[in-house]
């Protein structure tokens, strides 16, 4: 096959997932289930090979250079597979334990540095009526996550400014992602109108649908 | 500065002195109240969150319209900070299931979680006293890649029309696809996270939402553990400790006194 | 013996790891920068091997559901498409070297099925959130019609028609609602989640989070 | 709200058949339906609504550019997956056109192996002919293509700008293109603008902060936040999803995707601005009744 018949095919294969993955806003079909389960095989076998390059390209310098230490990361890392053993099943706990744990350290000091005290400190730099709202609304907030004790007092009306805040932030992020959604729809709507081959399948999609909403009408009947 | 360079003799980098400070104050608060919480000097009450009571409802209503239950531990790794208080969730829901004998589905993204969720279930069934009722098959690794497992989710949601869906540990961007498939076959759903980008869809989605912190808490509240509830009582002093610094601190800098600010930005 | 090997090593370890990681991002040491570095490389490759397990139990579960004469046709779909990829892609890695980045074969794979499937799922995002939106955005109380006034704002804000529509007012009420009110709410957020995270750190740290090590519980 | 913890109220048992209650509890493939016709109508037919005021994040990312003498060297780190090209791929377009029409110099990169193709595409919509085949490819434009391992790897190519040793179609990088570099490490670089939905933080740490290299970007709108947080101290500007893509377009007036891409936008969110107004009408009808009723 030639570069152009492969690229033609690619973009067909794109069309039709992009369709019948578009398919669910219906109902839940048959197109849609083929879709998702090689959307889902293909992106495993992806997602596995790209993470076997991350390990090799970290273990093959080192190997390289002669530690050879680091072959035991590939023994712990064998021992996942102690799970499928009756009485070795918990060897997973070592990889587990590693992994987590690096990660964990990773973040935490991190973690307290940027967003605890780091957004502390931004808080109570009051500049003006602007800022000093942000600071309220930022205590109060606090407040309504304190967790031990009934929400009594003036500690209710805190824990309710607190949430009209946290309310302002849900809003806020709804409406900021609407147009980053949007773009995304209008990105896939484009490549299915002007792509070549792409809009052939178009009427394709649009005749089995309403073959398929006839058949539900008839089933109904 | 003094305090945690004296103590390990290491050199803290600039800008870490008062939050490394901040930590390690925490922990000793944290270990004291673990002591009397154990030593039973104090008895820390967790205020109820409707969304824990919501748990059993949900497995209630499964078991009476035999249905199956969803749970998912959130796409995020072992390493993640919702990962496992979604898992120790997911013991608790297993078992509630297991005694009410409702089928459960457990998904999940990471590979890493495959063996801890599988041994929790296991072991949640043994302890109902029905082992035999444990299906492998039904805990189901959709797949690595973020949106694959999102339509994975849907079309398996859509497909066994569970009673009630539970998306309890770290989402992303694909929390809405979760609780909008969840919608459409009409089941309960409880959520809850701690990434603030996903938080407003789920408020918005879900029946019961366990916003930010509530995840641990309720994680925590589920076994009602003296030691555990020691840790939640002693980060909330935390809590108080930051609050008071802040009100302290913004009233000193508007009147021009910053040496509260500059003691954060050590 | 076994109560050893099955709790105590891997709590060992989480302690140990843990503690070098976190002190080399707050100290400066050249021994420990070494280690905790290590650790981590040592970590994304340990990491990787999850991965197999999990293929095992995804072929398994499919490959059951075939002989059941369950869902043949979309299992055996996935099935092949997941082990073309993987024979042929993991052929030419591992023997060949090719990455499969650059390997064409996969790579027209991956943007045949994989990528417009990711491009897809995300946008349908978009249909989603208008119909959350006109579910959920009801003046029921106050706090709803916090939300639904400041989303709304947000969006007129953002579009061209806001402006077209209100005038620059609209971009200055925006900016209030963003730099104050979604501001706090998002600063809250990040603080209670941390201090959320340090009781989770210290419960682990001490052992008395045993829910990552499965049935850890009945071990005592 | 006593006891606590969150409750959101939306299954209520809608027994009455009153057209309000209908209007709230409506088919949700309508509302689908509805925002599919009011964003690909747009795409097909052009409006032309006006943009409105161009953000001050833009002017300044497009003055800075403007400002540059000729012969500049600009990095794009086009770091984006399928997911973040239809946000991003614009603004990158634009300024690639603004960045060739001003006769500066061009080194494309990308961290992730998704990235690679759009680079091409940017690069075959600026300049009309494939990348690789442009005369001025090698003294003008050079394609370093995919670096690994992230900012490690980025790193080790602002270290030392033979990194990779070759471009990314397999030529020697020591071609005329990097000759004339001083330091031939990215203190070299006049501007750097990172595309996509990845942080934004990760220029500043690596690029501008060790290289001093001023830098902006081109981000997907979800992810504005972060870049808000260095605007405008440590960087000049940065376009803010497709807004920020049409706003570059109408600047350096050659409307493109973008801009055609903001009449569905505006339709979109009016169409739900309106659909949360009635859902509101009917509510508030629905309450009214029921009170009547009792």
């Amino acid at each position: 096959m030639s570069m152009v018949e492969v690229e033609i095919l690619v973009t067909l294969s794109a069309a039709a997932i992009t369709l019948a993955l578009f398919s669910y806003l219906w109902r839940e079909n048959l197109a849609f289930r083929i879709a998702e389960h090689a959307y889902i095989g293909s992106a495993v076998g992806y997602g596995a090979l790209i993470t076997a390059e991350g390990a090799k390209r970290v273990l093959m310098p080192k190997l390289e250079k002669g530690e050879y230490i680091w072959l035991l990361t590939v023994l712990v890392g064998l021992l996942y597979l102690g799970f499928f053993a009756r009485k070795w099943f918990f060897l997973y706990r070592y990889p587990i334990s590693i992994v987590m744990a690096s990660g964990m350290g990773v973040y935490i000091a991190r973690g307290v540095k940027t967003n605890l005290i780091g957004h502390a400190l931004n808080t109570i730099m009051i500049k003006d009526w602007q800022t000093a709202l942000l600071a309220v609304g930022v205590i109060c907030g606090l407040f309504y996550f304190y967790s031990t004790a009934e929400h009594k007092g003036p500690m209710v009306y805190m824990s309710k400014v607190g949430r009209w805040f946290l309310m302002a932030a849900f809003g806020a992020q709804m409406g900021l992602h609407v147009m980053a959604r949007t773009s995304l729809v209008i990105g896939r709507i484009r490549f299915l109108l002007f792509e070549y081959p792409a809009y052939y399948l178009i009427p394709v999609a649009f005749i089995l649908v309403a073959a398929g909403i006839v058949w539900d009408y008839m089933k109904k009947k | 500065m003094m305090l945690s360079e004296s103590l390990v003799g290491l050199e803290v980098k600039s800008g870490y002195v008062f939050s490394t400070s901040f930590f390690v104050l925490s922990l000793i608060i944290i270990g004291v109240t673990i002591y009397l919480t154990i030593k039973g000097a104090i008895r820390p009450k967790i205020r109820r969150l409707a969304a824990i009571d919501a748990i059993d409802e949900a497995v209630g209503r499964c078991a009476e319209m035999g249905k199956p239950l969803h749970y998912c531990p959130g796409i995020s790794g072992m390493s993640h900070r919702d990962t496992i208080p979604g898992l120790a969730i997911a013991g608790y829901v297993a078992r509630k299931c297991a005694e009410m004998g409702v089928r459960a589905i457990f998904t999940f993204r990471n590979a890493g979680v495959q063996p801890v969720l599988f041994d929790l279930v296991k072991d949640a069934y043994i302890a109902a006293g029905k082992p035999e009722d444990f299906n492998p098959d039904d805990i189901i690794w959709l797949s690595p890649r973020q949106f694959a497992f999102a339509t994975g989710l849907v079309g398996l949601l859509s497909r066994e029309k569970p009673g009630a869906s539970l998306l309890l540990g770290g989402f992303a961007a694909e929390s809405l696809i979760c609780t909008e498939a969840g919608f459409r076959v009409g089941a309960i759903q409880i959520a809850g996270c701690t990434n603030a980008y996903q938080i407003p869809y789920f408020v918005t989605t879900c029946d019961y939402v366990l916003i930010s912190e509530e995840l641990q808490t309720a994680s925590v509240y589920i076994t009602q553990e003296p030691e555990k509830l020691g840790t939640i009582q002693g980060i909330d002093i935390a809590r108080l400790i930051i609050i008071v610094l802040m009100g302290v601190g913004g009233i000193l800098y508007t009147l021009g006194i910053k040496n509260i600010a500059n003691l954060l930005a050590m | 013996m076994s109560v050893v090997a099955r709790r105590y090593i891997p709590w060992m370890f989480v302690v140990v790891v843990f503690t070098i990681v976190a002190i080399d991002t707050i100290a400066v040491d050249e021994t420990i920068h070494r280690w905790a570095s290590d650790l981590i490389s040592a970590s994304t490759v340990i990491g990787a091997f999850a991965v197999l397990l999990s293929i095992v139990m995804l072929s398994r579960l499919h490959i059951r559901r075939i002989l059941r004469r369950r869902t043949v046709l979309e299992s055996s779909i996935l099935l092949i498409c997941m082990w073309i990829t993987l024979i042929w892609g993991g052929v030419r890695f591992f023997i060949f070297g090719i990455s499969p980045t650059i390997e064409p074969v996969v790579q027209n794979l991956f943007y045949a099925i994989t990528a417009p499937g990711d491009a897809t799922m995300f946008s349908i995002l978009a249909f989603f959130i208008a119909s959350a939106a006109y579910r959920a955005f009801r003046l029921r109380n106050t706090d709803a019609g916090i939300l639904i006034a400041v989303a709304i704002i947000a969006m007129l804000a953002k579009a061209p028609i806001g402006e077209a529509i209100f005038g620059k007012g609209i971009i200055a009420i925006s900016d209030f609602c963003l730099n104050v009110g979604a501001k706090a709410g998002r600063r809250v957020f990040m603080m209670a989640m941390v201090l959320a995270v340090i009781a989770l750190d210290v419960r682990i740290l001490l052992g008395y989070e045993r829910g990552w090590m499965g049935r850890g519980a009945e071990e005592g | 709200m006593k006891g606590g913890g969150w409750v959101v109220e939306q299954r209520k048992d809608e027994k009455e058949k009153s057209i309000w209650y209908k209007i709230q509890s409506i088919d949700v493939k309508w509302i689908y339906l509805i925002q599919m016709i009011v964003i690909s109508y747009p795409l097909l037919r052009p409006i032309g609504l006006p943009l409105g005021t161009i953000s001050e994040e833009t002017m300044g990312i497009y003055n800075y550019l403007n400002n540059l003498p000729e012969g500049s060297i600009v990095l794009h780190c086009v770091n984006m997956g399928p997911t973040a090209a239809a946000e991003c791929l614009p603004g990158l377009i634009a300024i690639v056109r603004h960045n060739v029409e001003l006769g500066h110099r061009l080194i494309f990169y990308t961290n992730t192996a998704t990235g690679v193709p759009y680079i091409e595409e940017a690069a075959r919509a600026a300049l009309g002919t494939e990348l690789r085949d442009h005369p001025d490819y090698g003294t003008k434009y050079v394609n370093i293509g995919y670096i690994p391992q992230g900012t490690t790897g980025f790193s080790g190519f602002a270290a030392d700008i033979f990194f990779t040793t070759t471009d990314a179609y397999g030529n020697d990088l020591k071609t005329t293109f990097f000759k004339d570099l001083p330091t031939k490490t990215a203190a070299d670089f006049d501007f750097g603008i990172t595309y996509g939905s990845g942080n934004f933080a990760w220029i500043i740490t690596y690029l501008r902060d060790p290289w001093g290299v001023p830098c902006g970007g081109g981000i997907a709108a979800g992810l504005a936040a972060d870049a808000y947080a260095y605007y405008p101290e440590k960087t000049p500007g940065f376009l803010v999803g497709l807004r920020g893509g049409a706003e570059y377009e109408l600047l350096i007036k050659k409307p493109g995707l973008a801009a055609a891409g903001m009449d569905a936008q505006s339709l979109a969110h009016l169409s739900i601005i309106i659909m949360v107004i009635i859902g509101n009408i009917g509510y508030f009808a629905a309450r009214a009744r029921g009170r009547g009723g009792e």
